[in-house]
């Protein structure tokens, strides 16, 4: 618990400080807010070190802090941190310098943290709920552009009614099961047939809520708009944070509670896939807007991850498929933080007084004038691309191995094969850094906030790649919760 | 105790590239120099190498190993294992010296950007000795990959007009290739777990020898198929060849020099380190064998025929490389020991005669501007020494005795015959046609009078420009006069291959034998089915001891 | 007379949870949209107050009262960023939310 | 001493060659005189000592000399193998080395010989030519490979040489390198050479193959073991291949078109490469062979039946020429015809004895010619010559002696060699041979005809020449007129070491090559073949009545073509008709335009021609593959990238169109023209979203129920 009330301590202090910052000072509530989140940090790192292997129940059985839990947690506090770091210079810019930014910023990630931890279906939604807001605001922050008031209103809209979907859903299930404990909801279902109406019905309602976060088509429509529209630091944001909360979710619903059904929903999750791959990766083929293109390009890496999670779903529960294909998300989600962010960092420094530098051609020459900037982007390209030793590899290896040892080679080759999409339209923008002649000319000023920023993307991205062993370490420790007792006996 | 010699090979051109970023971009002759000074270095440092591995040549197995298993990933049982035989060692030594001719050869060619290029040139050499020296298929990939970018982007910044259509292809071909080969390695690595006892994931390459020819023929076809189209990419074989000519042309010269003299022979080095060890059931059927022969022998008539009408200098190089190539590959898959140490020769040899012939058509485009065949004529009035070395290389390139193309060729060709005379007569026309379109280049090009006027004032090589050959030459005349010590160093990894291929087919033959038949050119099929038994040679066993002595 | 079941409820929560959709997909004016979503929300709630009776425990009740908060937080944001939007564009008509495109 | 040396005798002119490429440039010409005319003169006192230290050595038995000097292919411990035919494995291996035999010695002898003789007239010829240094060098180089050809142990050794010489006469054809035709020229040679060489190593590859092995001495004792049916297929594929190599290197039919061409080199280089020394390289190679051409018949018959129609071809060509040059170079092709016959018959020792003279008489030709050009100062057209006979009395004198040995006068050398020919291809076989032996008369007939006719156009006719040209004519240098002289008195004599029994000599010629191919008489008389023992003496008891008979007969021929050109030419004025174009115009036609052989190539297997618009023949199939590369294979890479992109362009206009623009704008229009069903999609933007949702839910649902 103690984190989640530090940060939303945080949040309403910046409220307050802010009132009595002047312009131009703004900065103080950023660094207000990354403090938090250090502070915070601190505090999961505290819970970690007095963590026993079962975990630690809390809040009437609702909360379940676990390995799983945790690691989730330093990963959305790390997404926080740098899209704190890449904001401040944006935000002066667009003259949108304001602390509820900040605030908002993290309570959202409170209500990560709860998705992240909750075994309850109550608090996962209410987390859901919390993210969902906030971002929803974070998302027209920029109230004089109207694409960022569409972008939210969009979002707002296509979201709540996800989430009435979902909730439906999650309703059923409550009468199927009589509790809203995940456990207890696992247990009632594996009694059902799976097969009962009401059960399918229930899951299906359920999975829309789902996929709507993680952005899978055919419930993906919305993030291209929201990215596009949203302040860049907050696409990145969105693109990381939002993202990893939304799998914590799926994870805990679909693998921990519904994994009974699982008969029922990897048919489904498998065409999902295909389906997000391709109309993904063909969509962003053309695309000439690079936030456009990232935002399709994140949904295509959702595909990817939706196969390990097939893969996950038809093989043995602890064997080694079903593991390389959990390492394989959650690896894919940490090196996708990084990588993203940095991305979306250079991007958001492109942002100029007169440039709105979203566009294909602003990445024109980019590297007459940011040369450190323009080489890191392209190792985010490569990243993102999966070639070693940038670390976007270490998330594809696992998958495909994950889909290798589960025997889909079919859809191991199909990913493969759709990767070498992705190259191509990363190498678009590669090549307009690189090769291209500039189009205004001039060094490109970067604020130290945004340096850090891209310089910790950065490093990261190198270190998993080449010295991957500390983070696969600690992945393999969160996969502690499958033998914590709770779960352990809902996967029986 | 462990000798390091390995690694400080590897990453010398890496400091230097880490060395680079410390100087001023302004300063470019500064950086020119250091440049210069690492490749130059990365080549004294290859070469004690040299009296070291021939003191061990006869030992089976590989030399100079480096790391433990599993030392670098534990957890996914990848390890920093370096080590080489006598097949890794001659193409080491290959990269080394090609990598210090073409920095040396882009002092003036390179006047933009200049850090940039020397660094990714740098970083683009340790990629390449790594694939060479690792042992680990996890380490392999890595830099089998990381090596595609630095040369995406020699060809993509400092290319010509088309480059970043050539860039793109590029990297895309390749890298196509390499997703396949990554599936097929990740089934490898599962199957090795789910065979080895006790269950271990491990990446090292001498244990997944053990396991993979094992893989029943039926799944093994899929997975040498995997590799294979990898492989065939990088080499180029025929239908895959088409990337070739583009990036060759649209790249700087010294990205042409090393992406034929080394780039290329990855895919063959592939051929013979992987797909020749782990899937012996499969290359030695005969219809599979008959397959790649085939595309070879098309490989070898068809470039040479391309590149006798091209009309551009580059382009007509570029093709002879796919009919060079041709033979590498025809003699890997004779699969007998004269095809194989032929084979590794030859690519010994294309690295050099044809690194050397796009330096000199680098030479001619830094003059002119322009590859235009068309444009010259009579150069041989004006650049003497130039057309001297030149028709030296075009002889060697072209398999003329005394110089290192014919040991090559006819090696090969003497592997092809005895495995099945048809391969070989198929052959022969390649080395006549080689003749045709050389010559007649050097003709255009060379002889007649100077009817250009832009050719009249062209200035003869510089002392830099001679410097860049003179290894090269050496080289040429030292395997064409005494090719033995390349013989010996080859002779007991090849063997071992042959062996293996030997007794596992052996093994495996029951297997084979109630298989589907793989899809194959009905052609083909006919081809020399009939001595698919006596492809393969067998070695003497043991005397290791004995050939010591002798070697002392 | 027919006794009330939970079946009963489920019917109209079903019913109400269609209406709300529907709404969604048709009307035109962004409140009204809003209002619809709150429609599916009380559908759920509904289904949780009848389950909850059907169990005879708490949880969905308690469930339903954050589900009406979350409901009330949604409104009041989407309300704001509506209004921001109708600053800008004059308009509350869904049909002219056409700025950002494929 | 030496024979232990014998890798020298190469290695001089080599040390000459490399001088000349590193330092030629700066020297001056006495200096590259010394250097490798020197190198040349001191390989012909090595190989004279060499040779006579061998028949010492090896007296009476002939048994080959072997030197190795190194493992050159092969890895040398015998650990790299390869498996031959029946399955045995044998060791890969090619030596660096030499072999000295009665046959080599012959070679070594003349090719020193007559090749130091070309050297020292070449001072005098090329004194005023540009790139001397580079000429000598290249004359060098040729030396080396030529001497390494000969003294090869083994047929990858043999190729080195034969590859060799193919460059060096690439290189010296296109010596005048400005000249297009001249690097046309040498073009041709080095790809027509290279067609052969690819036949040859093939032949190579078979043999090693079938017997285990490169080295003469092991093929030799393995053919001789007698394990091989006579007519084994395999051996006889291998000669075949071989004797394709052959055709490539002694310009035989249908690889002899380059031989002509060839004379755009200087006259020395025609003279010592396309006359006396490379040429002759593949009769070396099938002699050297031997052993396993008299395993294969067919091969024997082919050899013997392609020598004798292009001795006739070539001569026929030769009856009309204008280009001095020309004529003696389609007299090689023809004379060199002559020496295939005799192989073809069985009569290695005839043939190799036709070489030997052959490589006197014709160098001395090709001199006397060059002679001829240089006092005409570069004409080399007959027709403008004349009367020359006075004005360089030396040439005339010398290239008479040659005109007769050639013809076959008795006693000149061509006499014996030429008729020892005949004679064997009457005898062999029981006459089946005897239609070739028709062949060879008329071929003979007509060499006397057109040598004199070249001799009397020359020298004796009334003068045609130019004035300024009659102005500068003079006779040649002592550099030049000494090898001429030396060379006639060796057509005279030569001619001597085989003096025939039947006229009561004793062919010491035969005697010496007999260890080489004896054992090849012992097989042909199992086969009943007595007739073509090539050893003189066994044939003693045959019919000396016939053979007188032929003596004469060819005599006759001599003479009827000797007065035939006479009755022509002897008054041949300017402006003169030829009497074939007179009597039949069409048959002229043909001869002067070389039955348009080249022309037909061209049109069918180089396709440098194109037959109407197609082009045919490599360019053809060069073109038409390049096509193909362009179009297809690399079209249907980009079709790949040309399909995603579309689909993609489809999926954005689908969300362009479908979603945002039925969605958006579709409305207004689509109201007013559609009434109610499509105000369905009057909804707006984010209703169209979450109409998809919904769709995606229901669609589950089907999928399952379906499922």
């Amino acid at each position: 618990m103690l984190p989640m009330v530090e940060l939303t301590i945080f949040a309403l202090g910046i409220l307050l400080i802010d009132l009595m910052v002047p312009q131009g000072w703004k900065w103080i509530n950023a660094l207000g807010a990354f403090v938090g989140v250090l502070f915070s940090a601190v505090c999961v790192w505290q819970i970690q070190s007095m963590l026993p292997a079962r975990g630690l129940l809390g809040f009437y059985n609702s909360l379940l802090v676990d390995r799983f839990a945790i690691y989730f947690w330093y990963l959305f506090l790390a997404g926080a941190a740098i899209s704190i770091l890449a904001s401040v210079h944006y935000l002066d810019v667009e003259n949108e310098h304001h602390g509820e930014y900040y605030s908002l910023l993290l309570l959202s990630v409170v209500g990560m943290m709860c998705m992240a931890a909750g075994i309850d279906i109550v608090l996962i939604f209410i987390g859901l709920e919390l993210m969902a807001i906030s971002t929803y605001v974070l998302v027209g922050f920029l109230r004089r552009d109207r694409r960022s008031n569409e972008a939210a209103l969009k979002y707002l809209l296509l979201g709540a009614f996800s989430s009435g979907i979902f909730a439906y859903g999650l309703s059923l299930f409550y009468g199927i099961a009589g509790s809203t404990n995940l456990g207890i909801i696992a247990r009632a279902v594996s009694a059902q047939s799976p097969h009962n109406p009401v059960v399918v019905i229930a899951l299906l309602t359920t999975m829309v809520g789902l996929l709507f976060k993680i952005a899978a088509v055919p419930f993906h429509q919305w993030a291209p708009d929201a990215y596009e529209g949203a302040p860049t630091s907050i696409t990145g944001f969105m693109s990381v944070a939002v993202k990893a909360a939304a799998w914590a979710m799926l994870f805990r619903i679909l693998l921990f509670g519904l994994w009974p059904l699982r008969s029922v929903y990897v048919p489904v999750i498998v065409i999902v896939a295909i389906a997000t791959m391709t109309g993904a990766n063909f969509a962003a083929l053309t695309q000439t807007n690079t936030k456009r293109l990232l935002a399709y390009s994140s949904i295509a890496h959702v595909g990817y991850m939706l196969l390990a999670f097939v893969a996950m779903g038809t093989s043995q529960l602890g064997s080694a498929a079903f593991l390389d294909g959990f390492k394989g998300i959650l690896i894919y989600l940490l090196v996708y933080t990084f990588m993203n962010l940095g991305a979306f960092a250079v991007i958001t420094s492109l942002r100029q007084r007169n440039v709105i530098g979203d566009e294909l051609d602003d990445m024109a020459g980019l590297y007459k004038r940011a040369p450190v900037e323009a080489t890191l982007m392209l190792l985010f390209l490569l990243s993102l691309a999966g070639i070693p030793p940038a670390a976007g590899f270490l998330g594809k290896y696992y998958i495909f191995l994950s889909l290798i040892e589960s025997g889909h080679y079919g859809l191991a080759s199909l990913g493969v094969l759709y990767s070498l999409f992705g190259l191509y339209y990363y190498l678009k923008i590669a090549n307009a850094m690189l090769m291209r002649a500039p189009m205004e000319t001039g060094r490109l000023p970067v604020s130290i906030g945004m340096r850090c920023a891209v310089g910790v993307a950065a490093l990261a991205t190198i270190v998993i790649g080449v010295y991957p062993e500390p983070f696969i370490r600690s992945v393999n420790w969160s996969l502690g919760i499958v033998q914590s007792p709770h779960v352990a006996a809902v996967l029986k | 105790m462990q000798s390091h010699i390995l690694s400080i090979i590897l990453f010398t051109p890496l400091v230097g590239a880490l060395a680079l970023l410390f100087v001023p971009k302004e300063n470019k002759n500064a950086i020119r120099w250091i440049a210069n000074l690492f490749a130059f270095g990365g080549f004294l440092i290859s070469l004690p190498l040299v009296p070291m591995f021939w003191a061990q040549r006869f030992e089976p197995g590989f030399k100079f190993l480096e790391g433990t298993p599993n030392n670098w990933i534990p957890s996914i049982g990848a390890g920093y294992n370096l080590g080489i035989d006598g097949i890794s060692f001659l193409l080491i030594m290959l990269t080394t010296l090609l990598g210090w001719i073409s920095i040396l050869s882009s002092w003036t060619a390179i006047e933009n950007r200049v850090k940039e290029y020397y660094v990714w040139f740098l970083v683009l050499q340790t990629g390449m000795l790594g694939v060479f020296m690792a042992l680990d298929f996890f380490l392999f990939f890595v830099f089998w990959e990381a090596m595609l970018v630095p040369m995406y982007l020699l060809i993509g910044i400092w290319g010509g007009p088309r480059k970043l259509y050539a860039a793109i292809k590029f990297f895309l071909y390749t890298l196509l290739g390499s997703v396949l080969m990554l599936l097929g390695i990740l089934y490898l690595y599962f199957h090795h777990h789910t065979v080895s006892n006790p269950q271990v994931f491990t990446f090292s390459i001498p244990e997944l020898y053990k396991t993979a020819p094992l893989i029943p023929f039926n799944i093994a076809i899929w997975l040498f198929v995997a590799f294979f189209i990898g492989f065939a990419i990088k080499v180029p074989m025929f239908p895959f060849h088409t990337w070739l000519p583009d990036a060759h042309v649209e790249a700087p010269t010294a990205g042409s020099v090393i992406l034929a003299g080394v780039l290329l022979k990855m895919g063959t080095y592939g051929f013979v380190r992987f797909s020749l060890p782990f899937f012996p059931s499969v290359v030695s059927h005969p219809r599979v064998q008959n397959w790649v022969i085939v595309l070879s022998l098309i490989g070898i008539i068809y470039g040479a025929l391309v590149s006798l009408m091209q009309k551009d200098m580059k382009k007509l190089v570029a093709y002879s490389s796919v009919s060079h190539l041709g033979f590498c590959t025809l003699g890997i898959f004779a699969l007998n020991s004269a095809g194989l140490t032929g084979s590794v020769l030859q690519q010994i040899n294309h690295g050099i005669s044809t690194g050397a012939l796009f330096l000199i058509v680098g030479i001619l485009y830094e003059r002119r501007h322009t590859r235009e065949i068309a444009e010259y004529g009579g150069i041989s009035n004006v650049m003497p020494i130039y057309a001297t070395i030149t028709m030296i290389m075009f002889l060697s390139s072209m398999g003329l005795p005394l110089l290192n193309g014919f040991v090559g060729e006819f090696t090969i060709l003497q592997g092809a015959f005895t495995a099945n005379w048809k391969w070989a007569a198929w052959a022969a026309p390649g080395v006549v046609l080689a003749a045709a379109y050389l010559l007649w280049l050097y003709q255009r090009v060379f002889f007649g009078t100077v009817t250009n006027a832009k050719n009249e004032k062209l200035h003869d090589l510089t002392p830099r420009e001679i410097l860049t050959f003179v290894p090269l030459i050496i080289m040429a005349l030292w395997i064409g006069l005494y090719p033995k010590p390349f013989f010996q160093i080859l002779e007991q990894p090849v063997n071992q291959i042959v062996q293996n291929i030997h007794d596992k087919s052996n093994a495996n033959a029951a297997v084979n034998a109630q298989v589907a038949p793989v899809p194959g050119p009905t052609a083909a099929a006919e081809i020399g089915s009939d001595e698919v038994g006596s492809n393969l040679v067998v070695s003497k066993p043991g005397l290791t001891a004995a050939r010591l002595k002798a070697s002392n | 007379m027919v006794p009330i079941t939970t079946l009963h409820y489920l019917v109209v929560a079903a019913a109400l949870f269609v209406l709300g959709a529907i709404g969604v997909l048709t009307r035109r004016n962004v409140v009204i949209v809003l209002m619809s979503i709150e429609l599916i929300l009380n559908a759920v709630n509904l289904n949780l107050v009848a389950f909850s009776r059907m169990w005879g425990n708490l949880h969905g009740q308690i469930f339903a009262i954050f589900i009406v908060v979350d409901a009330a937080a949604e409104a009041a944001a989407g309300l704001g960023i509506l209004i921001a939007f109708f600053r800008n564009k004059e308009t509350v008509n869904i049909d002219e939310i056409d700025l950002l495109k494929w | 001493m030496f024979l232990n040396h014998i890798y020298l005798i190469p290695l001089f002119p080599a040390f000459g060659a490399v001088i000349m490429f590193f330092f030629g440039r700066r020297l001056q010409k006495a200096t590259v005189n010394a250097v490798c005319v020197g190198a040349v003169v001191v390989a012909f006192l090595f190989a004279c000592f060499t040779v006579v230290e061998y028949t010492h050595f090896a007296h009476g038995t002939g048994h080959p000399f072997e030197k190795i000097l190194y493992t050159w292919l092969g890895s040398g411990d015998g650990h790299l193998n390869f498996v031959k035919r029946d399955g045995t494995t044998a060791s890969f291996n090619a030596d660096a080395g030499f072999l000295l035999d009665p046959l080599s010695s012959i070679w070594l002898l003349f090719v020193t010989g007559v090749g130091m003789l070309i050297h020292i007239y070449s001072t005098g010829y090329m004194a005023h030519e540009g790139g001397y240094y580079r000429f000598f060098g290249y004359l060098n180089l040729f030396m080396f490979a030529m001497l390494t050809l000969i003294l090869a142990n083994n047929y990858m050794m043999l190729f080195v040489g034969w590859e060799g010489v193919g460059l060096c006469s690439y290189l010296l054809i296109g010596f005048y390198f400005h000249r297009n035709s001249a690097s046309t020229a040498a073009n041709k040679a080095f790809i027509v050479n290279r067609i052969g060489d690819a036949g040859f190593i093939l032949g190579a590859l078979t043999l090693a193959w079938y017997l285990g092995s490169f080295r003469f001495t092991d093929i030799n004792v393995q053919a001789r073991g007698g394990h091989f049916a006579i007519g084994d297929p395999v051996l006889t594929a291998a000669a075949l291949l071989l004797f394709i190599g052959a055709c490539g290197k002694s310009a035989q039919i249908p690889l002899y078109i380059w031989l002509p061409d060839a004379m755009e080199g200087p006259t020395p280089v025609s003279a010592l490469i396309h006359a006396a020394t490379m040429v002759t390289a593949g009769v070396y190679m099938v002699a050297r062979s031997n052993a396993v051409f008299v395993l294969a018949p067919t091969a024997m018959k082919t050899v013997a039946i392609v020598g004798a129609l292009t001795a006739v071809f070539a001569a026929s060509i030769g009856l009309v020429q204008n280009d001095i040059k020309r004529v003696l170079a389609y007299s090689t092709v023809s004379q060199l015809g002559y020496m295939f016959l005799a192989l073809g018959v069985g009569a290695f020792a005839a043939g190799v004895f036709h070489v030997f003279t052959h490589a006197f008489f014709k160098a001395l030709l090709f001199l006397g010619s060059g002679s001829v050009i240089h006092a005409m100062s570069g004409e080399q057209d007959m027709r403008n010559m004349g009367d020359l006979r006075r004005r360089i009395p030396t040439t005339h004198w010398t290239m008479l002696v040659a005109t007769l040995a050639i013809a076959g006068i008795f006693p000149f050398a061509g006499f014996f060699s030429k008729d020892e020919i005949l004679w064997q291809t009457w005898a062999s076989e029981g006459g089946a041979y005897r239609i070739l032996w028709f062949v060879g008369y008329g071929t003979a007939l007509m060499t006397a005809f057109y040598m004199f006719r070249l001799m009397y156009l020359t020298f004796y006719s009334p003068s045609r020449m130019s004035h300024e040209a009659e102005h500068h004519v003079h006779e040649s240098p002592k550099s030049m007129t000494v090898p001429l002289v030396i060379l006639a008195l060796c057509s005279i004599g030569a001619g001597w070491l085989s003096w025939p029994h039947s006229l009561g000599g004793s062919a010491h010629f035969e005697k010496f090559l007999e260890p080489v191919f004896a054992r090849e008489a012992v097989v042909l008389v199992e086969e009943g073949k007595s007739a073509q023992l090539a050893a003189g003496e066994k044939e003693a008891e045959h019919t000396d009545k016939t053979e007188y008979a032929l003596m004469f007969l060819s005599l006759a021929a001599a003479g009827v073509g000797w007065g035939m050109a006479r009755h022509s030419y002897a008054r041949a004025a300017k402006g003169y008709k030829e009497p074939i174009a007179v009597d039949a115009p069409p048959l002229y036609k043909l001869l002067y335009n070389k039955w348009f052989v080249d022309e037909g190539y061209d049109y069918v297997f180089t396709g440098r021609r194109k037959v109407g618009k197609v082009r045919l023949g490599v360019m053809g199939a060069g073109e038409a593959s390049s096509w193909f590369d362009a179009k297809v294979i690399d079209g249907a890479v980009n079709d790949v990238g040309w399909v995603t992109k579309a689909i993609a362009t489809i999926s954005t206009w689908w969300d362009k169109w479908i979603i945002d623009g039925v969605g958006v704008n579709g409305p207004a229009i689509l109201a007013r023209m559609i009434s109610y069903p499509a105000r369905l999609f009057e909804w707006g933007l984010v209703q169209w979203y979450a109409l998809v949702m919904v769709a995606g839910l229901l669609g589950f649902g089907v999928y399952y129920v379906w499922k």
